[in-house]
């Protein structure tokens, strides 16, 4: 019975430690108290019960006691604010150079799409020993992405993106489960996180794609005319977006707002909202006409431009190939948005 | 309610004042108010139990095999509501406040008795009308109501749900008022604020939370249902609004009104603990300073809900840091309960043990409190069993623990017959371990990472889920016991007389069960709070009458 | 009228568990300024959405804002403020005895309320014939590419649904407040008030003037909002 | 209420007439190219008008001391609900 009685999560990222020894003391802390609340209970029932001590000696209170037990809790809880801010704060920063991954919540799946261009549902192969950020967004209604293993959760919001990450650190199988209740099949949107060594990524990279995510990214920005205005040699009648993400942007009412993924992806379907300075708000909006798929390509697309096509699209060898890993489900709607 | 029968001489007392339906239906007393809450409670309270034992059957098994996944979340939602809105908010403060929040200062009814009975009124509309959505197909976006899924994408009776819950709220908000006024308006002579029974300081910042806290609540489940029926597209993302901003305002009341289930709660252990040890509380200005600052503090910390929902950095820090503020009144009222037990004269009847049991569940619960307040650790256990395991032990282990604990403390001078001492033992010995049993496994199912609300979940989390629900059944015992011997006791139990536990307090210096205007003679105060030293005197000095 | 009588009329209103006729009345207010932080709350949830999507959607709060018909909006906050002055003229009069003129400041007030949702229904026939209800009916031009103001449809949805939640709870109160005026007027017909016991008559004022000093934050908030 | 000096109906006019005054003024305003000040002007102008109803038609001058802190309290309590709400949202295009 009980070789099927796990007491405790898997730690397979670097941030499961920190939390993990956070989570230690806080137990130790609340068993410290605990016991020491049940015993003084104890205690005083047995040797001031009735019969052992009829008379009860009145005692007002003693402002120095309480100041006591005001302060001390109120230092001991700052250590586990302090150190569980400083975790946070290095949750929620992703590095720099990490691995980027775009997920699409839809209601009760996960689908995932990497640069190099795979697409997967329900399950994500991830490197070992890489930090892996995850840029994510939800088709309907609020998901979270939680990896219990990696100590890790971020709800997926409809209408935005938002991103965590993870320094996975030991290969193997690992449960992804949707931790906010988003619907009829909430408990079966659940997948698996592959974490493989670095070699065995490589071969499992390579095992054929449609072109790269920003290649696809490409080929929308061609397919919508966006590059009629978006010129990449001279300035077209829209800014010039070699390079442009990750700076800050001079915008017309005078406000500058970082280039990130959110930006491009309002700026696509809401052109309105924040038009660079010295254009004029002539772009039409694309809401309704690109689905997430198409958006998550064409912001890998711009990322990619200007700083050398970061991430090349990967030599298509074998196109008739599936261009998924054999999904567990089929989905109903196998449609790729390749526009080849 | 038969009316018992009465060895004494036929004394009148609020209970056989009056006959007939029409005099309990359209009664101004708060006495009778307070019975017709504590039936209407009890309904609810066991159906909220049966929604659970379902959810707890179904976990027994990681298919989800007894029940569809629909009907499932149903089943948690249903809980959720029947037991937050319609038990655990209103139960202390309508059954046992109603009934002693006059009589402890020395007023003959509430301030606004006419309000007191709309109160019940409107609590019985908005929980039939929340029946009426169960019966009718039932809401599944959990008690929490997010959007856009319940605004969007669910398509069950959400806007019943919520329009019940909105006039439910009504009740909350004329009790809150009612004693906030009578609290200050209507106290016996010689009661000044620091003679105030402790149920009254916390009762009183009950009513605080009740009048500030449940507006929001009303106006957030009314735009939810406006933009169902009526498309106002407020949190509808598909217009650019923010699915964040209905959390903040659910947030807003909901917080708080975890405050209101516990805050009376507190209250009743104040008054228990006091009493058995035959001792006035340690440190009195402190503990009633601390139901003040809970209730003001616990309006700042809302977004600990929201940690991983995608607020900003920044944010969450401001609310993980106001979070352990509030954790510091409530730590503070534990350890004055402790030293109020020292150099005490402790006895062992019923009510002490729910408050020993109260006092150890209440300090794991807000223990694990500081987990979740906790930035780094809240990441990892949002949403998942730690955070059910956490609740249930602030909210069955505390505040039902509570409510179990007044209802036999006050049972005497309610309907002036003792409860059977050796069941009533039992029942509180069962609900102890049933509790544990049921959510200590839960704690470790949450940080392994089992998510809540799942109506099927990885084979590996099977065994502490069996155990859970082996708990529940007995947690289940323990508490249709004392409904049994409660009932029993109207008929059969002993005589309880004026002041059964000789407990300071105005309201066990009237007969039980009390005249309908309490006291004959509006009583003087001019002793202090929990007087046992100079009540013990009295009773060794047989009073020359 | 013989001082006997006076005070006898005033203990038969007395409820049997004041002191005084002066305690309840102090009570009274002391509950009715309460029920008021409730329905302060309760808009509240609502200014806290506007405040939030006005600072994120400027433009098209400046856009919905140009559609409102000032001119009214203007009146009728005159309006509201005339009720509230003969609100309160029916107030004094009342606590004097006077049943006539508060019969009549009464009839007053009740006239500029309901003069007050007429010209409501006036601007939301307006807004129905300009497609600016949100819902299915809904239809707001996108700008000009080369206008100054730039917002999206969307957003403005978000506005007039802010704007429909707003004005139209408060039109509900509104009909509340009518309709505790008319049963005022009964009363005060009846000769149930007198200087001893009139707190029906200045717990409405309350509940009117609080009524009034919302629609008095709701006017510039919506109909005032100007391009930079 | 009590012994205070009952409010004669000339003030009440005066305070009409204010109030009148203030809304042409805040409409007026409306018209002007202020920037952000509108905003701040528009407010300002309905505080001044909604304290003239509560002090003057409401008498909130002449409530027992309780009563003045239940106003107070709604206000802190609507203050904190705006301000921690917009802590979120104004730091939210700092954070990331």
């Amino acid at each position: 019975m009980w070789s099927n009685l796990p007491l405790f999560p898997a730690r397979a990222s670097t941030l499961a430690g920190h939390v993990d020894a956070l989570y230690f003391l806080l137990v130790a802390v609340t068993a410290f108290f605990t016991i020491l609340i049940a015993a003084l209970i104890l205690i005083f029932a047995i040797r001031f019960r009735k019969q052992k001590h009829p008379v009860a000696k009145q005692i007002h209170g003693s402002n120095a006691l309480e100041l006591t037990w005001t302060i001390i809790p109120l230092g001991i809880s700052m250590i586990f604010f302090v150190w569980g801010a400083a975790i946070y704060f290095t949750e929620t920063r992703p590095p720099k150079d990490s691995m980027e991954v775009y997920v699409v919540a839809k209601q009760w799946m996960w689908k995932f799409e990497h640069t190099e261009g795979q697409r997967e549902i329900d399950e994500l192969h991830v490197p070992e020993g890489r930090d892996v950020r995850l840029i994510m967004t939800s088709q309907d209604v609020i998901h979270s992405f939680f990896v219990p293993a990696f100590r890790v959760k971020a709800d997926v919001l409809p209408g935005r993106y938002t991103s965590t990450w993870f320094h996975a650190t030991k290969p193997g199988r690992y449960h992804l489960f949707c931790s906010q209740y988003c619907g009829t099949a909430h408990s079966s949107m659940v997948g698996w996180v592959v974490v493989m060594t670095p070699g065995a990524y490589q071969q499992w990279a390579s095992t054929g794609t449609d072109g790269s995510l920003a290649s696809t990214g490409e080929k929308y920005f061609q397919q919508y005319g966006c590059s009629t205005c978006h010129r990449s040699d001279s300035q077209g009648r829209g800014p010039n977006l070699v390079g442009i993400f990750g700076k800050p942007v001079l915008l017309d009412d005078g406000r500058t707002v970082v280039a990130d993924e959110s930006y491009i992806r309002e700026s696509i379907l809401n052109p309105e909202a924040k038009v660079v300075s010295g254009f004029k708000p002539i772009m039409p909006t694309f809401q309704g006409q690109i689905d997430e798929e198409g958006l998550v390509a064409l912001v890998a697309y711009i990322k990619g431009l200007g700083n050398g096509m970061a991430n090349p699209p990967m030599p298509v060898n074998n196109p008739e190939k599936a261009p998924y890993p054999v999904p567990p489900k089929p989905e109903a709607s196998q449609a790729t948005p390749s526009a080849k | 309610m038969a009316s018992a029968a009465i060895t004494q001489d036929e004394k009148t007392n609020y209970l056989n004042a009056d006959y007939g339906i029409k005099s309990w239906l359209l009664t101004t007393d708060h006495k009778r108010i307070a019975l017709l809450y504590l039936i209407s409670i009890t309904m609810f309270f066991f159906l909220g139990g049966f929604f659970a034992m379902l959810i707890r059957l179904e976990l027994l098994t990681p298919a989800g095999d007894l029940v569809t996944s629909d009907t499932y979340n149903k089943l948690f939602t249903m809980h959720g509501i029947v037991m937050v809105f319609l038990f655990l908010i209103p139960a202390v403060p309508t059954v046992l406040g109603n009934f002693l929040v006059p009589m402890m200062i020395g007023a003959k009814d509430l301030a606004f008795p006419k309000l007191n009975l709309a109160s019940w009124y409107v609590y019985m509309l908005g929980g039939g009308w929340v029946l009426y959505a169960i019966i009718t197909g039932g809401v599944d976006t959990g008690w929490t109501f997010y959007t856009p899924y319940s605004t969007t994408f669910s398509n069950t009776n959400v806007v019943a749900a919520a329009v019940g819950i909105f006039i439910a709220g009504f009740s909350s908000i004329f009790t809150g008022i009612n004693f906030i006024v009578t609290i200050h308006r209507m106290r016996a002579p010689g009661l000044t604020w620091r003679r105030l029974p402790l149920f009254i300081w916390s009762n009183y910042a009950t009513s605080v939370i009740m009048v500030l806290g449940t507006p929001v609540l009303a106006i957030t489940l009314l735009l939810v249902a406006a933009e169902r029926l009526f498309h106002l597209g407020i949190f509808n993302a598909q217009l650019g609004g923010d699915p964040l901003l209905f959390q903040h305002l659910f947030w807003f009341y909901s917080h708080p009104a975890v405050y209101i289930m516990i805050l009376p709660g507190m209250g009743v252990i104040s008054e228990v603990v006091t009493c058995f040890s035959r001792k006035r509380v340690f440190g009195y200005d402190f503990v009633a300073l601390a139901s003040i600052c809970i209730a003001v503090l616990g309006f700042l910390v809302w977004a600990h809900h929201m940690f991983v929902a995608g607020i900003s950095v920044y944010a969450a820090m401001v609310f993980s840091l106001l979070t352990f503020f509030v954790a510091i009144p409530s730590a503070v009222k534990v350890f004055n309960w402790i030293a109020t037990m020292y150099q005490g004269s402790i006895s062992f009847e019923t009510p002490m043990l729910y408050a020993f049991g109260f006092i150890g569940l209440f300090t794991m619960g807000g223990m694990t409190g500081l987990f979740l307040g906790s930035l780094g650790i809240d990441v990892h256990v949002h949403d998942t069993y730690f955070v059910v395991a956490h609740f249930h032990y602030v909210m069955v282990g505390g505040m039902v623990m509570a409510y179990m604990c007044g209802l036999h403390f006050w049972w005497p001078k309610i309907t002036g017959k003792m409860y059977p001492e050796g069941w009533a033992k039992l029942s509180a010995l069962l609900t102890f371990v049933g509790f544990n049993l049921t959510f200590f496994p839960q704690f470790i199912l949450g940080y392994m990472g089992m998510p809540r609300r799942y109506h099927a979940y990885p084979p590996e989390f099977q065994v502490l889920n069996v155990l859970s629900t082996a708990g529940a059944s007995v947690l289940a015992v323990g508490y249709v016991l004392p409904m049994i011997y409660f009932v029993w006791s109207l008929r059969y139990g002993q005589d309880a007389g004026p002041n059964p536990w000789r407990a300071a307090g105005l309201e066990w210096m009237t007969s039980s069960p009390p005249p309908t205007s309490n006291f004959e003679t509006t009583p003087v105060v001019t002793w202090e709070a929990y007087n046992y030293d100079e009540i013990d005197k009295q009773q060794e000095v047989p009073v020359a009458s | 009228m013989p001082a006997s009588h006076t005070a006898e009329h005033a203990s038969h209103d007395l409820r049997h568990h004041f002191a005084d006729m002066e305690q309840q009345k102090e009570t009274a207010t002391l509950g009715m300024w309460l029920f008021l932080v409730t329905e302060v709350m309760f808009f509240g949830g609502m200014f806290c959405a506007y405040l939030l999507y006005r600072l994120d959607y400027y433009t098209a709060w400046v856009a919905g804002s140009e559609r409102m018909n000032i001119y009214l909006g203007t009146t009728n906050t005159a309006v509201l403020i005339c009720s509230s002055l003969t609100m309160v003229l029916a107030v004094h009069f009342a606590k004097l005895g006077n049943r006539k003129a508060t019969a009549i400041f009464l009839i007053l007030t009740i006239v500029l309320g309901l003069g007050f949702l007429g010209i409501k229904a006036v601007e939301y026939h307006e807004h129905w014939v300009n497609h600016e209800v949100p819902g299915p009916n809904f239809h707001f031009e996108a700008p000009k590419p080369g206008a100054s103001l730039q917002y999206s449809p969307k957003n403005v949805e978000i506005f007039f649904s802010l704007y429909f939640a707003m004005t139209g709870l408060h039109a509900i109160h509104m009909i509340i407040g009518v309709g505790l005026l008319t049963w005022l007027l009964v009363r005060n017909a009846r000769g149930d008030f007198s200087p001893y016991y009139n707190s029906p008559v200045e717990m409405t004022g309350l509940y009117w003037h609080f009524v009034d000093v919302v629609w008095i934050y709701l006017f510039p908030l919506l109909y005032l909002i100007r391009h930079k | 209420m009590s012994e205070h000096a009952q409010p004669t109906v000339k003030s009440f006019f005066g305070i009409w007439l204010a109030l009148l005054v203030l809304t042409a003024i805040t409409t007026a305003a409306s018209f002007l190219e202020l920037g952000p000040f509108n905003a701040i002007v528009a407010l300002f102008i309905a505080t001044c008008k909604a304290s003239l109803v509560v002090l003057f038609f409401m008498e909130a001058r002449h409530l027992p001391k309780i009563t003045k802190v239940v106003i107070i309290t709604a206000l802190f309590f609507l203050g904190i609900l705006l301000t921690l709400t917009m802590t979120d949202f104004m730091t939210r295009l700092l954070g990331r």
